[in-house]
């Protein structure tokens, strides 16, 4: 085990202390419901969620022993796979909903703006928080789907937070964000032309929650089993959703209220991860074929 | 032949040193992390010597460079009055301490907002760290100039333009010096941050894209490029500073 | 001449101005009011931001880091570059490699560093000390090298020890530079102690600043973001108040007070 | 000689930084043309009161006036050799551009300012090291870089704070000559500040005597020799002799400070 | 006197940065206790000599050796006091703790200690301005400060570079005595270097006389005068003005350079 500072993993009064490296944003909503819940306590895990800005941070912070658990997207996993990190998904991390504009995930326009659909954004500027991730992976998904040529997207590096300034400046002509500011977003006049995650496969799983190949198995199916029930709640109850959200991030109630949720199904839709493998290839993200049947796990 | 190995020596002694205690830390640490040197050499000539070097890291420099300069002259022509007047240096130093005390990560944002996301933008933010270390040296060193030496200029009624030529940017020319010293690396680090938003290209970028990509090895030999770079810009600067401060104790013969 | 007063108000009469224009740009639609709200918003949102508790336990947090990184930082670079100027060759010979690790990024070092540390106090302080320990070795070094020639010949034609040289001559002479590499260093411990905490998380004023930023929250993001330049002006003043005790003997500050 | 062009009338300085009052109640008048030497004990306050003729310090009480003028800040046309040579001289210029740059600054033409730059520098005996940087010079020669930069400059008021303090005797002496050969010619008013008594008569018009500080004029000494002076035969002479034993005297009692004064 | 202190052989330096000859063949010696004074035209390289002797100059050619051993570094128990009295004073500390700080490194008991700084300040006649710092004084008294700490320091070898330049004649009457009085009873071997002839011959048991650089030595005269002194009656011997001749005429060929020297 990795040096004494940070959170480590450790037994305190019968029960196993665990660290996840977490991303304060929506999508994390089902962990820090599970935690006010007793979820994790039910499993005799004492959890600590400590927030992480992204799936580097979490995945290097997970390989050095700091985090026993972490919450990364397909395409940062499959990634890490790739190149030999000793990384075993735990269990599904967030979903699309798989819904034509009710999705937490799109790409907008200007409402101004002559792209109608996304076989307009060819040879447009289109911003993605992080290139060669699952942004540009599903967006190129869309503009396929639609019958455009991905390759001739040109693709800029933009902070979510930061894209609907850029999208209102005409400094890009399309952005990819999601919840809250695609809610955001579209009351300040933004337009969805394509909702990219619906688009790359029915029901992508987006994220997935992560350990090492090194962690105890009985407590890799016990935190399972406290995620899983997290999620079932979490995806029945919207309105506690809402309500956790209140506790960690700052999202304005206005939009917290009318904003679209992802679903949380338990099951990892595996199709869709090999889908998301499949392009990531094809894109020159990925450069093998990455082996998905040992990232994920057996069930 | 003993005089050059004795420069060898000089040179390359620390670096090797270095470079050996690092092999023998990734060597007894396995670590994902922290690859051999080999392994950080391979990737890197696989890397960088292509054209990725015209493509990405060309660019990049030119924007330093760009920021660079800019900085110097924004703040030795801030500094400079600042130093001389302690009544606008009153005024002034808050709100610079201000903005000095803005991380870039949130200061970018706003630059992006006025200046838009493309080279000016970055260009700016290199701007935006390397002054500070030029400004407040330039402020320092124009403050500690010789009563003797100015009274002297005041004395043979020397104006304006040429009092700041000749004894002011000259005096503070030492401390001036140090700061200049010191945005260099500020600027190259500004350079990785700055190419962290709204690019697609570019040294920074691509190290970062490494590093989120788990390219370990490449993101290290990135690194080693930086830390080259560096290098090779301090000799620049000291082969500039020793005709700058030739008159100057530390650099007399 | 300017006395503490005067310079206070000449102070605030500065800042007033800065909060002009940031009241007047937004509302004149110089900037977006969406995304760079008017000062007197921002001000709001600070004046809600102090009312949590929360946020004073971030700001200890993130100044604690800031506290030990930059001492640890100070300490260590004071002693290096003492060392490199005493000890006759070290300079040649340390030269290519500080100036080879000194542009290296502390972003760089993250991965490392959260390998290392994950999400604590440790990664923080990697961080922290590794950016703002290169900011006052230079500054040591060139002020080392500015030593008067007479002054130092004074020091060894009395035979004083090469220990003692440092203490009353070498030291005394940099100090000048010194306190501008603690100014340079203490706002870079500060911005690399907030962005430790905006990038890899670990609680903190840069951990509230993302969430802020993430839950797009413009005001209070803003509203952080003017707390930490409060902190900045807070801290020069201190090493000003310093400054002004330990150069007291310097042109730079006696001058103040003659006309 | 002709009329008042410096006049220093109650002037009182007192030292913020530790309340030392350096001078206590001076007053004075320079004719034009006249060059009046000041000596006085060490510390007495004489480039104290040198810095306030010249402008540099503000006087805590008292007035200095420049033809009429009262002084608030450094004056046109007037020159300064300080005491602190060493520190008066650019660094980062050679001793020729030292010399040259008052000029270029007064918009003297190059071939003029050349002219003026190399007799001056010849005129000190230091035409060999006009390309040099001062820090290779010894002191008596920075010193006489100084003179030569005031020299060149042809002043009509000139500051002279002990401008020969770090010359051998036989320069000092070849310097003297310089300054009484040349600056009549330029209707020059000079103060010069020495505590070498026989320079200050073989030199002076008049002699100020100071005492030690607070300082106030012990004496003015009317220096009644023939105007050529020659430095065997002038120092030779009874009355030179004369003039030095009783400004001797006065010095003397003057280190006791300003009570036991007159 | 004594066994020989000081020997310099053949002393040569060559400043690289310009290529000047300052010193070109130096040979001399001090017996223990001896006071040697050393004149020189302005720039012949008294300066220089005196930082080869103080080990803190590489000689070009030539040994300085001291008590047999030759110098390769400031030699201990020596003090020097420089011509830029200003620069060698340090700014940060007071007038006291600038003396004082010699005799701490000495590892001289703090009693002690505070008697030596208080004598000597006296001495100096500074006594009252102990808690000033250098720059609040004239340039006549940072010189007596830095007298105070070579006295104050009772070193065996005292190295002075025109030590009394900036002090005026009263002063340096007062300080020649105290020299005088002073670093016999310490066993003190002395060199002194002046451009003033009557002091050399007053103070020195012997004058080295220099020529211009590239130096040599001119003439090394003996004083012959009675070793109890006084500044009246001394002064007043005819074999005084005997001797001062004797050095001015050498001077004032040494300013031609070495080809003329003898
Ligand atoms: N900056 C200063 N702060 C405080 N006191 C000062 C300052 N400068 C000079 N003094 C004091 O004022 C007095 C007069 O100093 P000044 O330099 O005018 O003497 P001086 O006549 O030129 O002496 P010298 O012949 O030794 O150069 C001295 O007692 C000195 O200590
Ligand atoms: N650092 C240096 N670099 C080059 N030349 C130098 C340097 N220092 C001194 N010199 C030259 O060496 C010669 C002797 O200088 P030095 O200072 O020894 O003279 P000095 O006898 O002490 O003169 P003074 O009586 O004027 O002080 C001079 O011609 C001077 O120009
Ligand atoms: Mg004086
Ligand atoms: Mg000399």
């Amino acid at each position: 085990d990795g040096p004494a500072s940070g959170g480590g993993a450790g037994k305190a009064g019968g029960k196993d202390k665990v660290t996840a490296g977490v991303i304060a944003i929506v999508d994390t909503a089902p962990i820090h419901l599970g935690k006010a819940k007793g979820f994790f306590d039910k499993q005799n895990i004492d959890l600590t969620i400590t927030p992480v800005q992204g799936g580097a941070a979490s995945v290097s912070g997970t390989v050095g022993g700091q985090f026993q658990f972490a919450f990364g997207n397909v395409t940062s996993l499959l990634t890490a796979a790739e190149r030999g990190l000793p990384l075993k998904v735990v269990g599904n991390g967030v979903s699309s909903t798989g819904e034509q504009g009710k999705d937490f995930s799109a790409v907008l326009v200007k409402a101004d703006s002559p792209i109608k659909s996304a076989k307009d954004l060819v040879g447009k500027r289109v911003s993605v928080n992080q290139q060669q991730n699952i942004g540009d992976t599903t967006i190129r998904a869309s503009v396929r789907k639609a019958g455009g040529d991905p390759s001739k997207v040109e693709f800029v590096e933009l902070p979510f937070p930061d894209a609907p300034a850029a999208l209102q400046a005409g400094r890009v002509d399309a952005i990819w964000v999601v919840e809250p500011f695609l809610s955001q977003a579209v009351a300040q006049g933004a337009r969805p032309i394509a909702w990219n995650f619906a688009d790359a496969a029915p029901n992508l799983t987006v994220a997935m929650y992560f350990t090492t190949t090194k962690t105890d198995p009985g407590l890799v199916t016990r935190f399972r089993a406290a995620m899983d029930e997290s999620l079932r709640y979490a995806d029945t109850h919207p309105d506690e959703v809402r309500d956790i959200l209140k506790t960690y991030t700052k999202i304005d109630p206005g939009v917290l209220a009318k904003m679209n949720l992802p679903r949380w199904p338990t099951q990892i839709n595996r199709a869709s991860v090999e889908a998301v493998a499949k392009a990531a290839l094809g894109d020159g993200v990925l450069k093998r074929e990455p082996n998905v049947g040992a990232l994920l796990p057996a069930s | 032949m003993s005089a050059v190995a004795r420069w060898a020596a000089r040179v390359l002694g620390l670096p090797v040193l270095l470079v050996l205690a690092w092999w023998g830390y990734s060597a007894v640490s396995q670590s994902f992390y922290v690859p051999a040197p080999p392994q950080v050499a391979r990737a890197f000539a696989d890397t960088w010597l292509s054209e990725r070097l015209v493509d990405d890291a060309l660019p990049s420099v030119a924007r330093l460079l760009a920021g660079y300069a800019l900085a110097a002259v924004l703040g030795v022509g801030l500094g400079v009055p600042i130093g001389l007047f302690p009544r606008l240096r009153a005024a002034a130093e808050p709100v610079l301490e201000f903005f000095r005390a803005v991380p870039p990560p949130v200061l970018v944002p706003l630059i992006m907002l006025l200046a838009g996301i493309d080279d000016t933008m970055k260009v700016l933010v290199i701007v935006s760290g390397c002054v500070w270390p030029i400004l407040l040296n330039t402020v320092e060193g124009v403050r500690a100039l010789d009563e003797v030496l100015s009274d002297t200029c005041r004395m043979y009624g020397m104006r304006t333009a040429s009092r700041l030529r000749h004894l002011v940017l000259r005096g503070a020319s030492p401390q001036i010096m140090a700061g200049l010293r010191q945005a260099l690396s500020v600027g190259i680090i500004l350079m990785v941050i700055s190419e962290m938003f709204a690019s697609s290209s570019g040294l920074g970028f691509t190290i970062v894209l490494f590093q989120r990509g788990f390219a370990i090895p490449e993101m290290w030999s990135g690194i080693l490029l930086l830390g080259l770079l560096g290098f090779g810009l301090s000799v620049l600067l000291r082969w500039f500073e020793r005709r700058v401060l030739f008159w100057h104790g530390s650099h007399r013969a | 001449m300017t006395t503490t007063a005067a310079r206070a108000a000449y102070g605030l009469g500065g800042f007033a101005c800065l909060l002009v224009v940031m009241e007047a740009a937004p509302r004149l639609g110089l900037v977006d009011a969406r995304f760079l709200p008017p000062a007197s918003r921002i001000l709001a949102a600070l004046a809600d931001e102090l009312r949590t508790a929360e946020l004073w336990t971030a700001l200890a947090e993130t100044l604690r880091g800031w506290a030990i990184g930059l001492a640890i930082a100070f300490c260590a670079a004071v002693l290096a570059g003492v060392v490199i100027d005493a000890v006759p060759g070290l300079r040649a010979a340390s030269h290519s490699t500080v100036e080879f690790l000194r542009p290296i990024p502390s972003v760089a070092l993250i991965p490392l560093a959260t390998l290392l540390f994950g999400a604590s106090l440790g990664s923080t302080l990697l961080l922290v000390v590794y950016a703002s320990f290169w900011q006052v070795l230079i500054q040591v070094l060139y002020g080392v090298a500015d030593v008067d020639a007479v002054a130092d010949d004074t020091a060894r034609s009395y035979g004083l020890s090469r220990w003692s040289r440092v203490r009353h001559v070498v030291w005394p002479t940099a100090l000048p530079y010194v306190m501008t590499g603690l100014r340079l260093a203490a706002a870079v411990a500060f911005i690399l102690a907030v962005t430790a905490e905006l990038v890899i998380g670990g609680p903190g004023l840069g951990l509230r600043i993302q969430i802020a930023q993430s839950s797009g929250a413009v005001a209070s993001m803003y509203a952080l973001v003017v707390l930490s330049g409060l902190v900045g002006i807070a801290v020069n003043l201190g090493v000003r108040v310093l400054e002004r005790r330990v150069l007291a003997w310097h042109p730079s500050v006696r001058g103040e007070a003659a006309p | 000689m002709g009329a008042i062009v410096l006049e220093v009338t109650g002037l009182k300085k007192v030292y913020e930084s530790t309340g030392k009052e350096a001078v206590g109640d001076l007053s004075f008048r320079l004719d034009a043309g006249e060059l009046v030497c000041v000596v006085g004990p060490s510390g007495c306050g004489k480039t104290t009161l040198l810095r306030c003729v010249a402008g540099l310090l503000a006087p805590t009480a008292g007035t200095v006036r420049l033809a009429g003028v009262p002084v608030t800040g450094p004056p046109d046309d007037m020159a300064v050799v300080f005491q602190e040579y060493g520190r008066s001289l650019f660094p980062w210029m050679s001793v020729r551009r030292n010399v040259e740059l008052p000029l270029k600054e007064k918009g003297i033409p190059r071939a003029r300012r050349a002219t003026l730059v190399s007799t001056a520098l010849a005129a000190v005996g230091l035409a060999d090291v006009a390309g040099s940087y001062p820090w290779q010079l010894s002191g008596g020669m920075q010193q006489r870089v100084a003179i030569a930069r005031a020299m060149a400059y042809e002043p009509s008021v000139l500051l002279m704070d002990e401008p020969f303090a770090a010359v051998d005797a036989q320069t000092r002496a070849e310097l003297e000559d310089l300054i009484l050969r040349v600056l009549p010619g330029l209707g020059t008013t000079t103060l010069f500040i020495t505590h070498d008594i026989d320079e200050a008569i073989y030199l002076g018009d008049r002699v100020i005597v100071l005492s030690a500080s607070p300082t106030v004029v012990l004496d003015d000494v009317k220096v009644d020799l023939p105007s050529e002076r020659d430095q065997l035969a002038t120092r030779a002479l009874p009355r030179f002799a004369e003039l030095r034993g009783h400004v001797y005297a006065r010095i003397q009692r003057a280190k006791d400070g300003p009570e036991n004064a007159r």
